[in-house]
């Protein structure tokens, strides 16, 4: 399995794809953003959380479909289902290896974003912590909403309306966080229910993802 | 007999012929009852005047919405365990339906809406946890269509479904926890003191009673079309074979 | 190691195509499957190597035996031959990848990125995958597309020694490898019309 | 026998036409389906049964 992620690293590396596209989207929207809205910074400084939740919501969404669609094109899904690596333990690498290609390197850009938007101070400690804790819940849903949608040619825009929904709880108690952390309230509330909700999706949706995998490569 | 020998899509087929008819008569019946009495014979309500009329819609749509969800999640079980293609054609046939009623739900709600809250859109959990029910509704139905092979579309919706329900039940909670809203509590309870008026009970308990009979015989009737969907399919396949 | 297959029906996009497939395959064997296209071999051979259920009959094998390998080589194109064949092989346990390497003449090209093969060397990287999975049962769907004569010696050859050594092959193909093999023709086991008045009888 | 809906009218009439146009147009929808998939099937059944 550490094979399997350390090849996954390296693909992503080499084809680029992935890295870089995401968080070149992250960084166009936080910095389209105030065009947008205005260069007032108190406006931009509570609005920010929210910002950039959804910036890294939906930049994770757009490499999503890459989870499994190459590896399903060029036969390896087929070969990898017949090796000794259980399909649970394989999607659970794809969704991890997918996190640390999209979800860390959000994270981590994050809080330089977060000065472009005039993030108040007291809030940056919440952002990382909640973007890294809710952005590994990002990956497997959407590893789940990918193996729903692998045998489908053109699923990419399926896979967005699936997973959406299910982003929903995430993102609200993610952003809830930051602005909680913001005006210096009590964030103990979104972010256990944040961990709650990565704990849950890392236990329970790569059995879900390894079955819809399983009825599609039948 | 078994129970599960409704399963059997011949024998399906032959009872809903013969009941879709005794449904449709009573569904007219009911449904024209409840309406009619609801718009034509309750007084209207103090504080809301006559907007308290389209209660006798909103709570039964909103109702038929949420118990769709429901009955696809149990039919898809069904499917899963069972392998019955009429439990998983039926799944099939009510997700369209609640969608609608979904719709009907939020536009009768934001008409509501307008003249007491003064706005036509409120970021109200309740209104938003019907706008994500209708957006998992979409979905579903997408998922039915983009796939093919009628078994792994009746698989993949099922796992959808279930996992989708729990993230409903999440969202729902995450909705109330970020905003606590101006929706009114439910309009109708066991508890009596928090129950709306008799006058306007009755005809709505009338309504909700037309519309779970407007579901179940559009169920009936859709189950139908697409189990003979179904057969032209193989049909198709088994002639392309021979 | 040893393969029995009993009246085994698979079935293709919900509609049986094989009915009442039943052989044996023992250790040291090769048993090639014929047949005309479409008459279900990938799909028979899908359901041995666990890919899909089968509808009737039953597989009895364990299915950590089983080396597949289909059409697609699941090759990745940035990555080298090398590095190709050392990933199946951490996959499945084993690290020796030089005798894989060896028996198709991969040597020269081993730091070659698999975009920058020609098809024929694609597959052969394909099948050198099969040496390094260490599994006794190889289950083969078309291997010698695109293969020159000389590879396809070289692919006999490499399957003659996995017998040698105790393994099996399960290979549908249109070629004569000049292999000792058993032949299976599928088309005697081509599913008839289901029976009337069967339970989901209006789908089938 | 209308009843007088007040300075509402619009909004309560309005909600009742949203559901009654949404409610046909899923009969709608439904019936034409199911009339188009049964004319087919029973084109095919046909053909099977003159074979």
């Amino acid at each position: 399995m550490i094979a399997l992620l350390i090849r996954d690293l390296r693909l992503a590396i080499r084809t680029g794809g992935g890295f870089g596209l995401g968080l070149a989207f992250f960084l166009i929207i936080a910095v389209l953003v105030p065009f947008g809205v205005g260069p007032d910074s108190a406006v931009l400084g509570r609005i920010a959380p929210g910002i950039l939740w959804v910036g890294a919501l939906l930049s994770c969404l757009l490499s999503l479909d890459r989870i499994f669609a190459l590896d399903f094109e060029d036969g390896s899904l087929d070969l990898l289902a017949t090796a000794p690596i259980p399909l649970e333990g394989l999607v659970g690498v794809k969704a991890f290896s997918h996190w640390l290609t999209t979800g860390l390197p959000l994270t981590l850009a994050a809080p330089v974003l977060g000065l472009l938007l005039s993030l108040p101070e007291p809030a940056y400690l919440w952002l990382i912590l909640s973007l890294l804790i809710g952005t590994p819940a990002l990956s497997f849903i959407g590893a789940f909403g990918a193996s729903l949608t692998v045998g489908l040619k053109r699923g990419g825009l399926l896979l967005s309306l699936l997973v959406l929904p299910l982003y929903v709880p995430t993102l609200i108690f993610g952003a809830e966080t930051i602005r909680r952390g913001a005006e210096g309230l009590g964030t103990a509330t979104p972010l256990t229910m944040l961990g709650a909700i990565t704990l849950g999706t890392l236990a329970v949706l790569p059995f879900a993802s390894a079955a819809a995998i399983r009825i599609n490569l039948r | 007999m078994s129970f599960w020998e409704y399963a059997n899509p011949k024998r399906f087929m032959a009872l809903s012929s013969a009941a879709l008819p005794w449904f449709t008569a009573l569904t007219a019946l009911v449904l024209s009852v409840g309406l009619i009495w609801g718009f034509f014979f309750t007084p209207d309500d103090f504080r809301q005047g006559s907007t308290v009329k389209i209660i006798y819609i909103h709570v039964p749509s909103a109702f038929i919405a949420i118990n769709a969800w429901l009955m696809m999640l149990v039919t898809s079980l069904v499917w899963l365990v069972r392998r019955h293609h009429v439990s998983a054609l039926a799944a099939r046939a009510a997700a369209p339906i609640g969608l609608a009623m979904t719709c009907i739900g939020l536009i009768t709600g934001a008409v509501w809406g307008q003249p007491m809250w003064g706005t036509w859109w409120e970021w109200d959990p309740r209104l938003t946890s019907f706008l994500i029910l209708g957006l998992f509704y979409l979905g579903y139905i997408a998922l039915w269509e983009a796939i093919d092979d009628a078994d792994t579309a009746a698989d993949l919706t099922s796992v959808l479904c279930i996992v989708g329900s729990v993230f409903a039940v999440l969202s729902r909670y995450a909705i109330l926890f970020w905003n606590q809203g101006l929706h009114q509590g439910a309009s109708l309870s066991l508890d009596k003191e928090e129950n709306v008026h008799d006058v306007f009970a009755y005809p709505l308990w009338t309504c909700i009673i037309g519309f779970v009979l407007l579901f179940i015989t559009l169920v009936l009737l859709r189950t139908r079309t697409e189990i003979r969907a179904r057969r032209v399919k193989a049909l198709i396949a088994r002639e392309r074979m021979a | 190691m040893e393969l029995q297959v009993v009246d085994l029906g698979v079935a293709r996009g919900g509609l049986p195509i094989l009915q009442g497939v039943s052989f044996t395959l023992e250790a040291g064997q090769v048993l090639v499957l014929r047949g005309p296209n479409g008459i279900g071999k990938t799909t028979l051979l899908r359901a041995i190597a666990g890919l899909q259920p089968a509808l009737s009959g039953h597989v009895s094998l364990d299915p950590e035996a089983v080396a597949y390998a289909a059409h697609a080589d699941g090759l990745k194109s940035t990555l080298s031959v090398l590095e190709n064949l050392t990933f199946w092989a951490q996959v499945y346990g084993t690290t020796d990848v030089a005798p894989a390497l060896q028996a198709f003449a991969l040597q020269n090209l081993a730091d070659r990125p698999a975009q920058n093969l020609s098809a024929g060397q694609k597959r052969r990287l394909g099948l050198a995958r099969l040496l390094v999975t260490g599994r006794p049962l190889w289950v083969l769907d078309e291997p010698t597309v695109s293969l020159d004569a000389s590879a396809v010696t070289l692919f006999a050859d490499a399957v003659r020694a996995h017998c040698a050594r105790g393994g099996a092959a399960l290979i549908a193909t249109h070629i004569d490898l000049g292999l000792q093999s058993d032949l299976l023709d599928l088309t005697p086991f081509k599913a008839t019309a289901m029976a009337q008045g069967d339970f989901d009888e209006a789908f089938l | 026998m209308m009843p007088d809906l007040g300075k509402y009218a619009v909004s309560v009439l309005s909600a009742y036409g949203a559901t009654l146009a949404i409610v046909a147009l899923l009969i709608w929808i439904s019936l034409r389906r199911g009339r188009k998939v049964q004319d087919e099937l029973r084109s095919l059944e046909g053909r099977r049964d003159d074979a």
